[in-house]
């Protein structure tokens, strides 16, 4: 509770503090048997990290997505809006609007689709499709050199 | 040779008694003329003697993991009926570091070599003495063979010298094909729409064999080639040779087959291109053969035109096989395979195009008066030539602009009559278009063209007349 | 638990008697949508290996309408919220609210559609064909493949809405409507990915193209 | 419960013998006794194949089949091995064994099950009618673009091709998506990830592979047929289309679709090594970890098929090295099953002779993909049968074998009845000489310059000699099969008292009678170690070993009240109907498109016949309960 953004943060959306946005609470019953796999603990406690880090396991109420699609919205306008500036970024365009649908993509998955408030296991299910998908693709894009694609010259 | 470098003494050879063996053997002697082993050129001495490395590590772990296999097998098999349990072992954490170290430093010692030898072998030849500029084009199924600033243009047997860097650019005309000549270089896939590079060299002299290694359709195994390497002197005689003028017919069978020929096969196959002109059109004529075929696809059948690019036949009779490296060239084989081409090649696309076939009506006569023809389509010896023919030699104008006419590969595609091939017959073309209309034409065909006719012809036509040649035409053209 | 029987498990979701506390059809879901990124994935590739390798026109500069694109965009991000809200109020047994949401989503849907057939007429009528080039042939099918999962979502939230058995869209058999959400969801992200990939980033694409056709001359020659 | 007031469209099926009891069925086992008994049978078709190949190839210039013929062949061997043989026999044993491995009941979505297998059955047909209706597809199983566009491949073949394997993606997505969610979510109590039968991990990383890469090949495949039919221009180089990337695509899918072929038959021996050694398997923790790195790292080396394309040095080193590395996790599963033999009382009965053969002839398929993981040797190896040996010492002395050993091993369980174990013998030892005989000497056809895919060769090359061994090899795989077929015949027609466990097994589905009654387990069994049973029927073990408690896994009681009070799924005709729908839909692409009235879009009619058939089954489907109420 030292800073004052995760205090906010938890006066808005926590129980405990009987924040604005009266989050119920789910059965957090656990995988069992847990933290099964190779690994160990290794992958959960990556994945726990990332949950504390972001929220939380609750799931909200219809002002919080209300919040969240005014989010996207916004985030949209941003993207439009970054588009029309003329070459304005130069070189940082593409990343700066794949960063940008990376986090509409992210927001929705976490929150609309409930990822965040879910079983970690779903989470592994889809992140697996998700970043095997993107992995072997860019790799196809950039044996086929289009991720840097040679200046069009007339050879 | 340095492959045997790599072999343990012949004393200890016979340990290996797998079934591999044979391969091993092959590589001491010189072996088959299509085969992987005795290799004859720097490219594929490198790849053979990689292989043979990695071989030899295979062995050895084959021996080891096999051995022990057996050797459980054997020691630890039930006697009798032994019921007992033998000892629970789960695992053991030493030996698993050990056998996923081991495989790693084995491998990182193969990926070593491989990875330098990828990038030595990678683009152009090394900085070694002149390279010589080969176009290789891959049809379904044989394969267009270009010397770029020769001149000369053959197919199915490419010449080359001993001894010098050889540059393969290719390019494929319809689907996917390989490039593979197992004693000089391992193979290079060409992709239609793209463009594919291969180096090789030849060490030594001799026929050797290639063939297609990319499955391209029905005839695909029938879509050989042969890569001949001369002492360079020879090598250069044949370039020369295929530049000199066709020697006179002599028998009248011959002379009998050239009719038949023009008639019949000359729409497709070419046999002037020992003139410049023609051999640098080959190219754009052959293009525009390709093309008609194209959209014949979307045509009825009785619309075709049943054109398609065909193997150039300049000097045809100096060739050693016929049918893209398939049988020997003799007057026999030669019959037999004009009469029909599909039962030596199946699905070839002469005998599934060519008029003559489509409608039965050629002769046997036909055929052996072809084969004679063909076979005597050799260059006249080279002290028999005063000067090079080329169309830009005396005569008139209208004389220069006829052979130019013929050279060029016009005849390939329009005729002097008022019949329609490829491209409109020209009969009376001055009466029907001014002077200009006809230089535009030619300069840049897209300009017009006429209706019910596809634009085939290259762009890039007018590129390979000069201004001269181009007036001497279109002086001919005029006269029609 | 260990009188697990499948009754509960296929069809009624509810009971999570398994080992991972997940009901069976919601990972059945999202097994499903983690194999369809790679669908997707595929047909996206495809477009962007395709970029700027068109041999006629039109190209994307000259054809694509991002001002409308935006608004469909947008209208298909909102169907996501509304999507969410009538889940939400399925969970809490308002079946009334949940039943309004749904028809929204998929009303919102209908609309994304609708702009959808717009631009396809529009850019037939300006000669872009799934023949015409590759830039038609990669945008008509990755963008028309998107559309068919919205129409079948579309059908799916419309057959939702109308069904009154008891217990429909109450907490008893949220999941039901969770599963079609999770869908619907997933569209959506398909579709933000589509958007900022080929309309905002593959807008520019067509600039500089004479150069390409002058190059594709020479190999192809 | 909710009821759901939906008026029946179809009343189910009630009857648990005859015809309609088979298409309405959902037991696991009888969808699995389907899928083997199917895939068998087309395992004689591409044999049959195989052996007209090897006739044609026998001698040089050979006339035997005319080109037009060979090419249909082996693309059709191929694609029939892949996809109609090791892939359903595979989904044989997941559907029989997975199950009753994990302790459950049913796989998690019986009906899907029952739609998945009959999806691949109608698929598979509709690829081998094109034999009649106008020539198989002759292109090659892997299909290269350009050569499948409609200007080189003008007949319909290809269009069946197309069409036919997305139709059996369907089905194999489906299979997977259930095989996923069944290997999670179903296992019996106390049964954690890492007590699981290596066989059923191996069926999950199979599963998830097939889940994530069926869909890539389908997307070729739709792109393929669109740029057959609707003149659409993904692989035209005319219009700038390029060949390569249906290569990335197809092997995109095709590397892990490998690894799919190759994995349950490495969890097949996994299983039977240790019985039959009569020690646990050497390295359980490394055996599974190596198949997990293996379906992982398999989605990293897909271009090694494309060495030869000219992708340029820096990929072809990246992939170079991947394709070593993924050597590694498959060279530590064969050290773990030597080693698992390593000091066990080893019964050389037939399933075992078969794993042995299994692990000796992978070794030498693996040894010689080590040479083409090599691009400046894989220069002279690709596309030559030196690839064609490596494929089949992997595929048949991998795959095969390994399912063969699964046969052996599992048909007490499935029938009550021992294979005979003489004749097995005979066909192991007959099949290993003939194996060797046939494939042996490909590799030394392909180092002397033989190119695959060849209809016919000329003489003089130094390849006769070879051909005609590798062809008489061939007779011999024939007669071993042929063998197969007769201890087949003769075991069903032979009285035995069925035995629960005559192997002294260790995992659980020998717990359960043979063959297993339809509700497998009467009680669902708790699990309290990695091979469970075995310790059940041997404490003493768990004693010694781990210093537990013996009793604490004491054997299970006979369960008294039998099935009564499991529900189990109810029988249903909708994922035939589903299946048929979705074959028609498919189907609808084939030459058969009307030109809509006032356009000029091609509509596939025929495909909305299919989807309409389709959706009266999926509505019947989702309101039909999964069982009757009090059922059974």
């Amino acid at each position: 509770m030292a800073n004052p953004i995760s205090r906010t943060w938890r006066k808005l959306f926590y129980h405990d503090s009987g924040g604005y946005f009266l989050l119920p609470e789910v059965d957090s019953a656990q995988p069992e048997p847990m933290n099964e796999g190779p690994f160990g603990d290794a992958g959960p406690q990556v994945v726990g990290w990332f949950n504390r880090w972001t929220y939380g396991d609750r799931v909200a109420t219809p002002l919080f997505y209300t919040a969240i699609g005014v989010l996207l919205a916004i985030l949209t306008v941003l993207e439009v809006w970054f588009f029309t500036l003329d070459d304005g970024f130069g070189a940082f365009f593409v990343p700066m609007m794949l960063l940008l649908a990376l986090a509409k993509f992210v927001i929705v998955v976490a929150f609309f689709m409930h990822l965040r408030f879910d079983k970690n296991l779903l989470t592994l299910i889809f992140a697996s499709g998700f970043v095997i998908s993107i992995a072997v693709f860019m790799i196809v894009l950039s044996v086929q050199d289009k991720v840097n694609p040679a200046p069009l010259v007339a050879p | 040779m340095n492959l045997r470098r790599l072999l343990p003494p012949a004393r200890s050879r016979s340990l290996f008694l797998l079934p591999v063996v044979p391969a091993v053997l092959a590589a001491c002697n010189k072996g088959d003329a299509q085969s992987t082993f005795g290799t004859s050129g720097p490219v594929a001495d490198t790849q053979a003697n990689l292989f043979i490395f990695i071989f030899w590590i295979a062995v050895a772990v084959f021996v080891l993991v096999e051995g022990a296999l057996i050797y459980s097998i054997i020691r630890f098999r039930r006697r009798g009926s032994d019921d007992s349990l033998p000892d629970q072992t789960h695992g053991n954490n030493k030996l698993e570091v050990i056998w996923t170290a081991i495989p790693v430093l084995i491998l990182i010692a193969i990926a070593i070599p491989t990875v330098k030898i990828i990038y030595d072998q990678d683009g152009p030849p090394p900085d070694q003495g002149p390279v010589l500029d080969i176009k290789v084009r891959a049809h379904q199924w044989w394969w267009e063979v270009e010397y770029p600033g020769e001149d000369v243009v053959t197919a199915n047997e490419i010449h080359i010298p001993i001894g010098q860097w050889v540059n393969f650019t290719m390019h494929s005309d319809d689907v996917i094909h390989s490039f593979w000549v197992p004693k000089l270089a391992g193979k290079m896939d060409i992709v239609p729409g793209d463009v594919r590079q291969l180096a090789m060299k030849a060490d030594e002299g001799g026929m050797f064999f290639g063939q297609c290694a990319e499955f391209c359709g029905e005839a695909h195994a029938k879509m050989r080639f042969r890569v001949k390497a001369e002492e360079p002197e020879a090598f250069q005689d044949w370039l020369d040779s295929m530049r000199r003028p066709p020697a006179e017919l002599v028998s009248d069978d011959a002379i009998a087959g050239q009719k038949v020929f023009t008639d019949n096969c000359g729409s497709c196959h070419a046999t002037n291109t020992w003139q410049a002109p023609g051999a640098r059109n080959e190219r754009t004529r052959l293009a525009g053969l390709r093309s008609a075929y194209l959209d014949d696809r979307n045509k009825a059948d009785g619309d075709r035109t049943n054109l398609i690019a065909a193997p150039n036949l300049t000097h045809f009779g100096t060739r050693d096989t016929l049918g893209a490296g398939l049988i020997s060239l003799t007057r026999d084989n030669l019959v037999e395979w004009i009469a029909d081409p599909d039962d030596i090649k199946e699905g070839n696309r002469m005998k599934e195009l060519a008029r003559p076939y489509r409608e039965n009506t050629l002769t046997s006569e036909d055929v052996r008066q072809l084969a004679a023809y063909l076979m005597e389509l050799k260059p006249v010896a080279a002290d028999a030539v005063m000067e090079p023919d080329d169309g830009t030699a005396g005569g008139t104008a209208v004389e220069r602009g006829a052979s130019t006419f013929d050279s060029s590969g016009c005849s390939g595609c329009h005729s002097t009559g008022s019949d329609d091939r490829l491209g409109p017959g020209l009969a009376g073309i001055s009466a029907r278009q001014n002077d200009d209309y006809i230089r535009e034409s030619i300069i840049n065909p897209g300009a017009f063209v006429v209706e019910g006719f596809s634009p085939v012809m290259t762009e890039t036509f007018g590129d390979t007349l000069s201004s001269d040649e181009l007036n001497d035409l279109i002086a001919y053209l005029k006269t029609l | 638990m260990a009188q697990a029987t499948l009754q509960g498990q296929e069809q009624h979701g509810n009971v999570a008697d398994t080992n991972t506390g997940i009901s069976n059809r919601k990972m059945l879901m999202w097994v499903f949508l983690a194999s369809d990124c790679l669908f997707f994935g595929s047909f996206i590739a495809t477009y962007l290996v395709y970029r700027n390798e068109s041999l006629v026109g039109p190209y994307p500069n000259e054809i694509l309408d991002i001002p409308v694109t935006s608004i469909s965009t947008f209208v298909l991000l909102m169907s996501s919220l509304a999507m969410v809200l009538a889940l939400n109020y399925a969970q809490k047994d308002r079946a009334g609210l949940a039943r309004f949401w749904i028809l929204a989503v998929a009303a919102l849907g209908l609309v994304f559609l609708g702009f959808q057939v717009v631009e396809f007429t529009t850019f037939v009528d300006e000669g872009l064909t799934i023949h015409q080039n590759l830039f038609g042939t990669t945008f008509f099918i990755l963008t028309g493949f998107h559309g068919l999962h919205v129409f079948v979502g579309v059908l799916w939230l419309l057959g939702m809405a109308f069904a009154h058995f008891k217990g429909a869209l109450t907490s008893r058999s949220a999941e039901d409507l969770e599963m079609a959400g999770l869908y619907w969801h997933f569209v959506d992200i398909v579709w933000i990915v589509i958007f900022t990939v080929i309309y905002l980033i593959g807008f520019s694409d067509g600039e500089g193209i004479e150069t390409i056709e002058h190059a594709a001359t020479i190999i192809g020659g | 419960m909710t009821t759901i007031a939906f008026p029946t469209l179809i009343s189910r099926p009630t009857s648990y013998t005859g015809l309609w009891s088979w298409i309405g069925t959902v037991d696991h086992k009888r969808i699995g006794t389907l899928y083997g008994v199917t895939a068998f049978l087309y395992f004689l078709v591409g044999g049959i194949e195989a052996l007209i190949i090897r006739g044609q190839l026998a001698q040089a210039e050979s006339d035997l089949v005319s080109p037009e013929i060979f090419n249909q062949l082996f693309t059709m061997h191929g694609t029939t091995m892949v996809f109609l043989v090791v892939m359903p026999m595979s989904a044989a044993f997941f559907n029989w064994m997975v199950p009753l491995m994990i302790g459950a009941r049913d796989v998690a979505f019986p009906r899907l099950n029952a739609f998945s297998y009959w999806t691949f059955l109608f698929g598979s047909i509709f690829l081998n009618l094109s034999f009649f209706l106008g020539g198989a597809p002759d292109a090659g199983w892997f299909g290269y673009a350009n050569l499948t566009g409609i200007t080189y491949s003008p007949g319909d073949g290809v269009t069946f091709w197309a069409l036919g394997l997305t139709i059996l993606g369907v089905a194999s997505l489906a299979a997977s998506f259930n095989f996923v969610v069944t290997i999670l979510n179903m296992r019996a109590p106390g049964m954690s990830l890492m007590k699981m039968p290596v066989f059923v991990w191996m069926a999950l990383v199979t599963s998830v592979l097939m889940a994530l890469a069926m869909p890539i090949i389908a997307v070729a495949l739709i792109q393929l047929t669109l740029d057959r039919v609707w003149d659409t221009n993904f692989f035209n180089p005319a219009a700038g289309g390029d060949p390569v990337l249906w290569q990335h695509l197809f092997w995109l899918f095709g590397h892990p679709e490998v690894y799919i072929l190759i994995l349950p038959a490495m969890g097949i021996i996994s299983e039977v090594l240790p019985v039959f050694s009569r020690k646990p398997l050497f390295g359980y923790p490394a055996v599974v970890f190596a198949g997990a790195v293996i379906g992982f790292m398999g989605w990293f080396v897909w271009s090694h098929h494309m060495f030869t394309v000219g992708l340029g040095p820096a990929a072809n080193s990246a992939f170079a090295i991947s394709t070593m590395l993924i050597a590694v996790p498959t060279g530590v599963k064969i050290f773990n099953w030597i080693a698992t033999t390593w000091g066990g009382r080893l019964q050389l009965n037939s399933a075992m002779l078969f794993s042995l053969g299994f692990i000796a002839m992978f070794i030498v398929g693996g040894l010689s993909g080590v040479s083409h993981a090599s691009p400046p040797t894989d220069a002279q190896q690709q596309d030559t049968y030196y690839i064609v040996a490596h494929f089949h010492y992997v595929l048949f002395g991998g795959a095969i074998l390994g399912l063969f050993a699964g046969g052996f091993y599992w048909w007490p369980k499935m029938t009550g009845k021992r294979l005979g174990e003489k004749l097995g013998k005979w066909q192991f030892w007959l099949m290993l000489v003939g194996f060797n005989l046939t494939f042996g000497p490909m590799h030394w056809l392909g180092m002397n310059g033989m190119p695959r895919r060849i209809a016919t060769y000329a003489d003089g090359l130094g390849w006769e000699m070879s051909n005609a061994i590798s062809s008489a090899g061939a007779l011999l795989l024939a007669l071993s099969v042929l063998l197969f077929i007769i201890n087949f015949i003769r075991t069903t027609s032979s009285r035995q008292e069925p035995e629960d466990d005559p192997w002294d097994a260790r995992t659980l589905e020998w717990s359960i009678p043979s063959p297993p009654p339809a509700y497998n387990f009467a009680r669902i069994p708790q699990v309290k170690s990695l091979d469970d049973f075995w310790y059940t029927k041997h404490p003493e073990l768990l004693h010694d070993e781990r210093g537990e408690e013996a009793a604490a896994s004491a054997p299970a009681e006979e369960d008294t009240h039998g099935g009564g009070s499991i529900h189990l799924p109810g029988m249903s005709y909708y994922p035939f109907i589903v299946s048929i729908g979705v074959v028609i839909g498919v189907a609808g692409f084939m030459d058969v498109l009307v030109e809509l009235p006032g356009t000029n879009i091609q509509f596939p009619w025929l495909s909305a016949v299919g989807i309409v058939i389709g959706m009266f089954g999926l509505i019947g489907w989702t309101f039909e309960p999964v069982s009757e109420e009090g059922g059974h």
